[in-house]
C-alpha cells in the first residue's frame, strides 16, 4: 500500500509562542518532518548593548511571560560574577524560593492547561472544569501556590520586582511567610493526587536514544549555577557553557539549534530528573518510581511526569527553605557591591531546561556585550529529531495521518517548548 | 444579574499574540481565585496558547504585542477586520514595550549582533495603533489582572471603561511606601499613570513607566526634579526609553 | 485632666502589657535612606523593642489609621432585579504608641469634620472610638513649624500623653480606661520637681524651633492675594502627584468608586483617599474642569488648609508638620510658599 | 494582668434602624444606608435626557421623606456609582419623586437603561433650597438654560400650588436648539392654567422652529421687570447666570434676591469629600442654591 502524507500544523496551539510541524511523507517514505519555529526575533542580545547593568535583569526577564524569574536570575547571577559580588545567603534562599514558586506554576500551567487536554481529548482545559471538576480545583490550586509564592518572594507572579542586583530589594515578612507554608503543606495531598492521576493516564510508548543536559547536582536538586553534566558523560564548567551548547543556525526556521556528542540534545524537567535522580526528595524519589520514571529514561513523553515529580520536590524543598528563612534575619538581603568591568556567566535551572545568560560589563557597568541561550533553543534540534523518528514509527505501526498528527502535537507540547522565549 | 435590564452575555474573545513575551495573555489564566467567575464571562473563541479550538467569529480581539514583522502586519490587519471591538494589551501593544529598544539601533547592526551573517527578517518594531485602529489600550508590562477583570465586567455590563487619569504616586503613597527617590532610586511614577497598584515601588524598586503618560504630566518640572536628584541625562533617558510610552519626555544633553 | 509620673521601666511594662493583648502600632524604622538617616512609618508592633520612640518624624502620618486610604463604605448583593445593601462600622480595639502632639492636634481637627460636622461619619467614629491613643513628646525637627500655628501641645484627643523628663515619663491622663490601665503598674504622683523639670522640658520644646511661619494674617491674605502670580510660579512645578495629601494628617478629600466582582453577583463601594492636586479632582462627567490649571489646584490646597472653611468652623487644618513639604519632589512646601506670599502682598503696599 | 481595651460600638440614636434623618445635626446616623426605590415610570424628554419617577418602596421612609424645592439627592446605581441630582417634582408629591437626567457618564449612561420596576437607591435631600416663603407677594422671575430647567421644577411646582401668594410669574427659557427642549408638554398647562408667562429662545433653529431665536439674554428685551419687587431664580450653565445675574443686577435687582443653583462634583454630599468646594464653601451643605451675592464672594465660582 502506497502512503502519502501530508501534514501542516501552521501555529501549534497550546505552546508557548509560534512553531509549524511540517511532516511529508511520499510512497510511504518520510520525506520531512520538521518542527519549524517562526517567531519573530525580538533581538535582546542586541538591545542589552550599552544598557546599565541593573536594568538588563529587569529587561531580560522580558524575554518570557512564563518564566521570568529564571531569566532575572540568570541575568542577575551572571552580573553578580562578573562584578565579584557576593549575594547574603537570606537573599539566596529567597531567591531560591522565588524559583521554585516559578516551576511550580509553569510547570502546573503546562501539566493542567496546555498537556492534559490531550490526554482527555479535549480542546482546552476549560470543558475540564465541569466534566472533571476535580481536576481543575488541582490545577487551580497548585497554580496559585506557585503565583503566591512567586508573589510573595518578588513582587508579583509574572516580571519580579524585587529581584536586584546584590539580592533582593524587599523580603517578606516572616507571619507572611509562615502563611504561605501552611499553604504549600496543603498543597501535599494535591501533588499526590497528581501524580495518582498520571498513574491512570496512558503516557504515547516512544523512545529515542537521547542526551540529556543539566546542572550538575553536588548535594541537592541542582537550579542555580555550577558545573554542567550531560547523561553521555560530558562534565563541564559553568563558564564554559558554550561548549556544552555549539549553537547554529538552520534555514526554516528563526531559532538556533544546539548540539553536544550527537546530533542534538535534550534538557528540562526529564533531563534534570535523569541526571540528578538521586537528589530527588525522598517522597519525590518514590513518586518518580511508582510512575515508571527513572534514569535514564528516553521517552519524551515523559517529560509531563517529570514536571509532576519537579511540582513535588519543589513543594517539599520550599517548605524546609521557609523553615530555614525563619530561623533568618530577613533585613540581610541585599550586598553592597562595587560597580567594576568584568566578565560572567550565570546558569539557571528554568523549567524548560537551563539557561544561559553572559554578560560583558564595562567599568561604569554597562553591557559591553551580552548572550543568552534559552532552554527551548537547545530543545529544538532534538524535538525536530524525535519528529522524524516518531514519523518512522508511526508508518510502520500504520497510524493514520490524524493519528499522527495527534502524537506529533503531543510529542513537541510534551517538551513545553517556550517558543517566543527561544526567538528572544 | 439582571439588574437594570442588563442580562450579560458572554463576550466572545479572540486572543492573539505577535511580537512579545505572552506574559500578558498568560495573566488572563493568573489571580486563580476568581478565575472560574472570571471565565464566566468570556466565550474563548479563538486563543492559542491555551487551546486547539480556533474560531473565527471573535467581537473582541485581544492584540499582544508589537509589529515587527511584514506576516504580522497582515495577520493583525486580518484580525483588524474580523474583530468589533479591537484591544491592545499589555505595553508592547500599546507603546511598542521593551521590543522598540531595538529601534535606537540600525536594523542591520541588530541582526548582525544576534544572527551573525545569517540575516532573518525583522522591521523597526510598531505599536498596534501604528498599524490599525485600537479601540481600547490597556497597558501594563504585564497587564494587572485585576484591572483586566474590571474592563472585563464594563464589557460585559455595558459600562463606560475607566482608567486613573492620576500618576502612580498617587496608589504609591496610598500604600505608605518609601518614596525610592529617598532611596536613591530614579523613579517614573510621578509621569506615568497609575492602575498598577504601584508594584514596583512596593517592592522597592523604581518605577520604569510602563503604564505611559499620566494626564497632564508635568515634564518639564520632573526634568528638574531629576536633574536636582544628580541623575545623569543617560541615566534618565534609559528609563524613560524602555517602554517606549512616554514619548514626550524628551531629555535634552544639558 | 489627671498627672502621674512613671519610670521608664515601668512603661516598658504598660507597652509591653498593650501589645500582648491588642494590635498595637507605632513608630518604626522601615528604611535607611540614601543619606544614610532612618526613615520611619507607623507600622504594627510585636515587641517593645520594635518601638523607636526617640523617631524624628514618621513619613506617612496617622491619618490613614482613621481615614483608610481605601475603605469599603457597603457592599450590595445582587439578586435578579434587585440587590441588597450591607454596611460594616466594626474595627477591632487596637493601640498606637508615640504620636506626637502635631499628629494629635490632626485627629482633633478631623474630629471637628467627621464626628462633629454636619454629618458624622460612623466610620471615622467607629474607628476613633476603639483607637487607645498614646502620645509623646519630642525635640523638633528642624523643618517642623507646629509651634507657629498653635499646634506644639495638645490637650484632647489622646487617652495618654508622655512628656519626657530623662529616666521617668510625666503622664497626662485623659481617659478612665488609660487611668485603670495605670492601676496595674508603678505610678506616683508627680512632685514638685517633676513639675518644675515639666516646666523645663516644655520651654525647651519651644524653644528650639529652627522654622517659623507667618501664619496669622493668612486667612485674609490669602483672599487678598487669590490672584497673586505666586501661584503660578509654585503651579508650575506641581507634578500633580498628589503625594503631599497623602502623608498630610489632614487632608482629607476622598472620592468614592463602586466595582461589581467577576461574580456579577455583588458590588463594592468604596471611598479612596484622595488630592485636591490631583488633575480631575473636580473634573465632571462630558469634560469640564472647575480646576483646569495646575496653579488653581495647588493654590486651593493652600486655601483649604490656610484659610479654613465652613465644616469645621474656619480653623486653619495645617498643623505644622512639614510632611507634604519633605515628600514633595520639586520642594514646595508651605514655608516657602507663604513667604512667598506675604513678600508679595508685601509688594502691593 | 489584663491589658485589653473593650470594644466599643457606636450607638446608632435614637433607633438603630430607624431611617435617617439628615437635618440633624452631631446624631451618628446611617447615612449610607440608602432609601430603595423602585422605578415606576419612565418620560423620554429627549434623545439625551430622560424623566424617571422614582418610588421609595418602604412606606415608612416614604411618609418620613420631605425636601424643598432646589434641594437634591444622591442617587445610587447600585455597582456603577452615586451622583447628585436636583429633584424636579413637587415637594407636595407624595407618590413619587421625579428626576430628570442627563446621560453624560458611567452612572447616568446605565441608568437609562434601566426599566420600569428597576431599582435604585437615594439618600438625602441634600442642601440648601429656593426660599419659597420669602418670596411670597413678589413677582418670580424664573430663568433656565438647557438643563437647568430640571431644578426650577420644584420651585415652579411649588408656585403653581400656591398660585395666589405670588404676583406675576415669569419663565425664561433657552436650549441650544429645539431638540433639546425639556418639558414642553407641560407649556401649554403652565401658560393657561398656572398663568405663567412662558418665553422660550433657541440658538440654532431648526426647520420647523417658528419661535425666538438668540441667547436667553434676549428674552430680557421683551419684558418688563420690576426690580425692586422681583425675587430671581436663575439655573443653567455657568456662563449663562453669570450672564442673566450681572443683567439683572444692572436693572437693579437686589443680588441677595436672585438665586442660582451651582454644580461642582460631588461624591458624598454630605460635606465630607471636599470634591465640590468653591472656595471655603461646600456646594453640597452650604449651596446648591445660593444667593448672587454669596456666589460673588465665592472665590473661583465663576
Ligand atoms: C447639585 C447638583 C444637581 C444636579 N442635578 C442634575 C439633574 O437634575 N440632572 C442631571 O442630569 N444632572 C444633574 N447634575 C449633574 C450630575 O450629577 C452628573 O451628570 C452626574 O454626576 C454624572 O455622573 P456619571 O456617573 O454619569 O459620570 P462620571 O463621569 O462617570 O462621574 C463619576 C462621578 O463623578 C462625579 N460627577 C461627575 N460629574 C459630575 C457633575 N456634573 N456634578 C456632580 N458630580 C459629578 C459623581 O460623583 C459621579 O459619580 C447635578 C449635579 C449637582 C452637583
Ligand atoms: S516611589 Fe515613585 S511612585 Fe512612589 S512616591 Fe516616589 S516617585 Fe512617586
Ligand atoms: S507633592 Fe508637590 S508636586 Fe506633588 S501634588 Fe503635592 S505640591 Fe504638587
Ligand atoms: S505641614 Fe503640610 S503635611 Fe503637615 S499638616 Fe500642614 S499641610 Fe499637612
Amino acid at each position: 500500500m502506497k502512503v502519502d502524507m501530508k501534514i501542516d500544523v501552521h501555529h501549534l496551539t497550546r505552546v508557548e509562542g509560534h512553531g509549524n510541524i511540517e511532516i511529508e511523507v511520499k510512497d510511504g517514505k518520510l520525506k520531512k518532518a520538521r518542527w519549524a519555529v517562526v517567531e519573530t526575533p525580538r533581538f535582546f542580545e542586541a538591545m542589552l548593548r550599552g544598557m546599565s547593568h541593573d536594568l538588563a535583569p529587569m529587561l531580560t526577564a522580558r524575554i518570557c511571560g512564563i518564566c521570568a524569574i529564571g531569566h532575572g536570575l540568570a541575568s542577575l547571577r551572571a552580573i553578580e560574577r562578573a562584578m565579584e559580588v557576593d549575594v547574603p545567603e537570606t537573599a539566596k534562599v529567597l531567591r531560591l524560593l522565588a524559583k521554585h514558586g516559578e516551576t511550580l506554576q509553569s510547570h502546573t500551567l503546562h501539566v493542567f492547561f496546555l498537556a492534559a487536554p490531550d490526554f482527555f481529548g479535549v480542546p482546552n482545559v476549560l470543558p475540564l472544569i465541569e466534566s472533571h471538576p476535580e481536576i481543575a480545583g488541582l490545577a487551580v490550586r497548585l497554580k496559585k501556590a506557585g503565583n503566591d509564592l512567586c508573589d510573595l518572594t518578588t513582587g508579583r507572579p509574572t516580571h519580579p520586582v524585587s529581584l536586584v542586583p546584590g539580592g533582593l530589594s524587599k523580603a517578606p515578612e516572616k507571619h507572611e511567610l509562615k502563611a504561605i507554608r501552611r499553604v504549600l503543606v496543603d498543597r501535599i495531598p494535591d501533588i499526590e493526587a497528581t501524580a495518582a492521576l498520571f498513574k491512570t493516564l496512558s503516557i504515547p510508548d516512544f523512545v529515542r536514544e537521547t542526551e540529556f543536559v543539566a546542572l550538575k547536582g553536588e548535594k541537592d536538586y541542582p537550579w542555580i549555577g555550577g558545573d554542567l553534566v550531560s547523561t553521555d558523560g560530558v562534565v563541564k564548567e559553568e563558564d564554559d557553557y558554550r561548549a556544552m551548547t555549539n549553537e547554529y543556525k538552520e534555514d526554516f526556521t528563526t531559532t538556533k539549534f544546539t548540539r553536544l556528542s550527537r546530533e542534538s540534545f535534550a534538557v528540562g524537567a526529564l533531563a534534570r530528573v535523569n541526571n540528578n535522580f538521586k537528589f530527588l526528595e525522598e517522597k519525590s524519589r518514590a513518586a518518580a518510581e511508582e510512575l515508571g520514571l527513572t534514569p535514564v529514561n528516553h521517552n519524551p513523553y515523559m517529560n509531563n511526569v517529570a514536571q509532576v515529580i519537579e511540582c513535588d520536590h519543589v513543594i517539599r524543598e520550599s517548605i524546609k527553605l521557609i523553615d530555614r528563612l525563619l530561623e533568618m534575619d530577613l533585613s540581610d538581603i541585599r550586598a553592597e557591591y562595587r560597580v567594576r568591568a568584568g566578565k560572567g556567566v550565570g546558569a539557571v535551572e528554568v523549567p524548560r531546561g537551563i539557561l544561559y545568560h553572559e554578560y560583558e560589563l564595562d567599568d561604569q557597568g554597562l553591557v559591553v556585550k551580552a548572550n543568552c541561550i534559552i532552554p527551548t533553543t537547545q530543545n529544538n534540534a532534538n524535538i525536530h529529531i524525535d519528529l522524524s523518528a516518531l514519523v518512522e514509527q508511526g508508518l510502520k505501526e500504520k497510524k493514520t495521518d490524524a493519528e499522527i498528527t495527534h502524537l506529533s502535537e503531543m510529542l513537541v507540547r510534551a517538551y513545553d517548548p517556550c517558543i517566543s522565549c527561544s526567538v528572544h | 444579574m439582571k439588574y437594570l435590564g442588563i442580562d450579560p452575555e458572554k463576550i466572545k474573545i479572540g486572543s492573539f499574540d505577535f511580537t512579545c513575551c505572552e506574559g500578558c495573555q498568560l495573566q488572563l489564566a493568573n489571580k486563580e481565585d476568581t478565575l472560574v467567575d472570571f471565565l464566566n464571562l468570556l466565550e474563548v473563541v479563538n486563543f492559542r496558547e491555551i487551546s486547539s479550538y480556533r474560531g473565527e467569529d471573535y467581537d473582541i480581539a485581544l492584540i499582544e504585542g508589537a509589529i515587527s514583522r511584514q506576516d504580522e502586519v497582515e495577520r493583525l490587519k486580518r484580525i483588524r477586520e474580523q474583530a468589533k471591538v479591537l484591544v491592545a494589551l499589555g505595553t508592547c501593544a500599546c507603546f511598542g514595550g521593551v521590543n522598540q529598544i531595538k529601534n535606537k539601533f540600525e536594523i542591520e547592526d541588530v541582526v548582525r549582533e544576534v544572527y551573525g551573517d545569517d540575516p532573518v527578517e525583522t522591521l523597526p518594531v510598531r505599536k498596534i495603533s501604528d498599524v490599525v485602529k485600537v479601540d481600547l489600550e490597556i497597558p501594563g508590562c504585564p497587564v494587572s489582572k485585576e484591572e483586566v477583570e474590571k474592563i472585563v465586567v464594563d464589557l460585559v455590563t455595558g459600562a463606560e471603561i475607566n482608567f486613573p487619569k492620576y500618576p502612580v504616586c498617587v496608589e504609591c503613597r496610598r500604600k505608605v511606601n518609601t518614596c525610592v527617590f529617598d532611596l536613591g532610586l530614579l523613579c517614573l511614577g510621578p509621569i506615568t499613570r497609575a492602575g498598577c497598584g504601584a508594584v514596583c515601588t512596593s517592592g522597592k524598586t523604581a518605577c520604569i513607566g510602563c503604564r505611559g503618560p499620566a494626564e497632564e504630566a508635568n515634564y518639564e518640572e520632573f526634568r528638574q526634579v531629576l536633574k536636582e536628584h544628580g541623575f545623569t541625562p543617560r541615566e534618565a533617558r534609559e528609563r524613560i526609553d524602555f517602554y517606549g510610552g512616554l514619548p514626550e519626555m524628551v531629555i535634552d544633553e544639558s | 485632666m489627671i498627672y502621674k509620673v512613671i519610670g521608664k521601666d515601668e512603661f516598658r511594662k504598660l507597652i509591653e502589657g498593650l501589645i500582648e493583648s491588642n494590635e498595637t502600632f507605632g513608630p518604626r524604622q522601615v528604611d535607611t535612606g540614601k543619606d544614610g538617616q532612618p526613615i520611619y512609618q507607623f507600622r504594627k508592633v510585636d515587641s517593645f523593642d520594635d518601638l523607636e520612640l526617640d523617631y524624628n518624624y514618621t513619613a506617612s502620618s496617622l491619618k490613614n489609621f482613621f481615614l483608610p486610604f481605601k475603605e469599603l463604605l457597603s457592599r450590595y448583593a445582587f439578586t435578579d432585579d434587585d440587590w441588597e445593601q450591607g454596611i460594616e462600622y466594626r474595627v477591632n480595639p487596637r493601640v498606637i504608641v508615640g504620636a506626637r502632639a502635631c499628629d494629635i492636634n490632626a485627629l482633633n481637627k478631623l474630629d471637628d469634620i467627621f464626628i462633629r460636622g454636619a454629618f458624622p461619619s460612623p466610620y471615622y467614629m467607629a474607628r476613633r472610638n476603639n483607637t487607645f491613643l498614646i502620645g509623646m513628646d519630642h525635640m523638633p525637627p528642624e523643618d517642623c513649624f507646629c509651634e507657629s500655628l498653635g499646634e506644639l501641645t495638645v490637650r484632647q484627643g489622646f487617652n495618654l500623653f508622655c512628656t519626657d523628663l530623662g529616666d521617668r515619663y510625666y503622664l497626662s491622663i485623659n481617659s478612665s480606661k488609660a487611668f485603670n490601665f495605670l492601676k496595674k503598674v508603678k505610678t506616683s504622683n508627680p512632685t514638685a520637681e517633676d513639675d518644675r523639670k515639666w516646666i523645663e522640658r516644655r520651654q525647651l520644646i519651644k524653644s528650639s524651633f529652627q522654622t517659623e511661619v507667618e501664619t496669622d494674617e493668612l486667612p485674609d491674605l490669602l483672599d487678598i492675594e487669590f490672584s497673586s502670580p505666586i501661584w503660578k510660579k509654585w503651579g508650575d512645578k506641581c507634578l500633580n502627584c498628589g503625594v503631599c495629601a497623602m502623608v498630610c494628617p489632614t487632608c482629607y478629600c476622598y472620592g468614592v468608586e463602586e466595582t461589581i466582582d467577576v461574580s456579577l453577583k455583588q458590588a463594592r463601594k468604596e471611598r479612596q483617599q484622595y488630592s485636591c492636586t490631583v488633575v480631575d479632582f473636580a473634573e465632571v462627567a462630558g469634560g469640564h474642569n472647575f480646576r483646569p490649571l495646575k496653579e488653581d489646584r495647588l493654590k486651593y490646597r493652600y486655601y483649604h488648609h490656610y484659610h479654613g472653611f465652613a465644616e469645621n468652623a474656619d480653623q486653619q487644618i495645617c498643623v505644622g508638620c512639614n510632611r507634604c513639604g519633605r515628600a514633595c519632589l520639586p520642594g514646595i512646601n508651605p514655608k516657602d510658599v507663604i513667604n512667598d506670599l506675604i513678600l508679595e502682598s508685601g509688594d502691593d503696599v | 494582668m489584663t491589658f485589653k481595651i473593650p470594644k466599643q460600638d457606636i450607638n446608632f440614636k435614637p433607633f438603630m434602624n430607624r431611617p435617617p434623618d439628615y437635618k440633624l445635626k452631631h446624631e451618628i446616623m446611617r447615612t449610607d444606608r440608602v432609601y430603595k426605590c423602585e422605578v415606576i415610570n419612565i418620560i423620554e424628554l429627549t434623545a439625551e435626557e430622560k424623566l424617571f419617577h422614582l418610588k421609595i418602596i418602604d412606606p415608612a421612609e416614604r411618609a418620613i421623606f420631605h425636601f424643598r424645592p432646589g434641594q437634591f439627592l444622591m442617587l445610587e446605581v447600585p455597582g456603577f456609582g452615586e451622583f447628585p441630582i436636583s429633584i424636579s417634582s413637587s415637594s407636595n408629591n407624595q407618590e413619587y419623586i421625579a428626576l430628570c437626567i442627563r446621560k453624560v457618564g458611567r452612572g447616568t449612561e446605565i441608568l437609562h437603561r434601566a426599566r420600569m420596576g428597576s431599582r435604585v437607591g437615594i439618600r438625602g435631600p441634600f442642601g440648601t433650597s429656593f426660599p419659597m416663603e420669602e418670596m411670597v407677594g413678589h413677582n418670580i422671575l424664573l430663568v433656565a438654560g438647557g438643563l437647568g430647567l430640571a431644578p426650577l421644577r420644584a420651585p415652579l411646582y411649588w408656585v403653581n400650588e400656591h398660585r395666589d401668594q405670588y404676583r406675576d410669574v415669569s419663565l425664561l427659557y433657552g436650549t441650544k436648539d429645539p431638540s433639546s427642549m425639556l418639558f414642553t408638554y407641560q407649556y401649554e398647562q403652565w401658560r393657561t392654567v398656572n398663568r405663567i408667562r412662558l418665553m422660550t429662545i433657541v440658538d440654532r433653529p431648526d426647520e420647523n422652529w417658528t419661535g425666538r431665536v438668540g441667547l436667553i439674554t434676549e428674552l430680557f428685551k421683551e419684558i418688563e421687570i420690576d426690580p425692586l419687587n422681583t425675587y430671581a431664580i436663575v439655573c443653567g450653565p455657568p456662563i449663562m447666570f453669570k450672564f442673566v445675574c450681572n443683567h439683572l443686577d444692572s436693572l437693579g435687582i437686589p443680588m441677595n434676591r436672585m438665586f442660582v443653583s451651582l454644580e461642582r462634583r460631588m461624591h458624598c454630599g454630605m460635606g465630607k469629600c471636599c470634591r465640590c468646594m468653591v472656595g471655603s464653601t461646600f456646594t453640597c451643605v452650604d449651596g446648591p442654591v445660593f444667593d448672587y451675592w454669596s456666589v460673588m464672594n465665592l472665590k473661583e465660582a465663576i
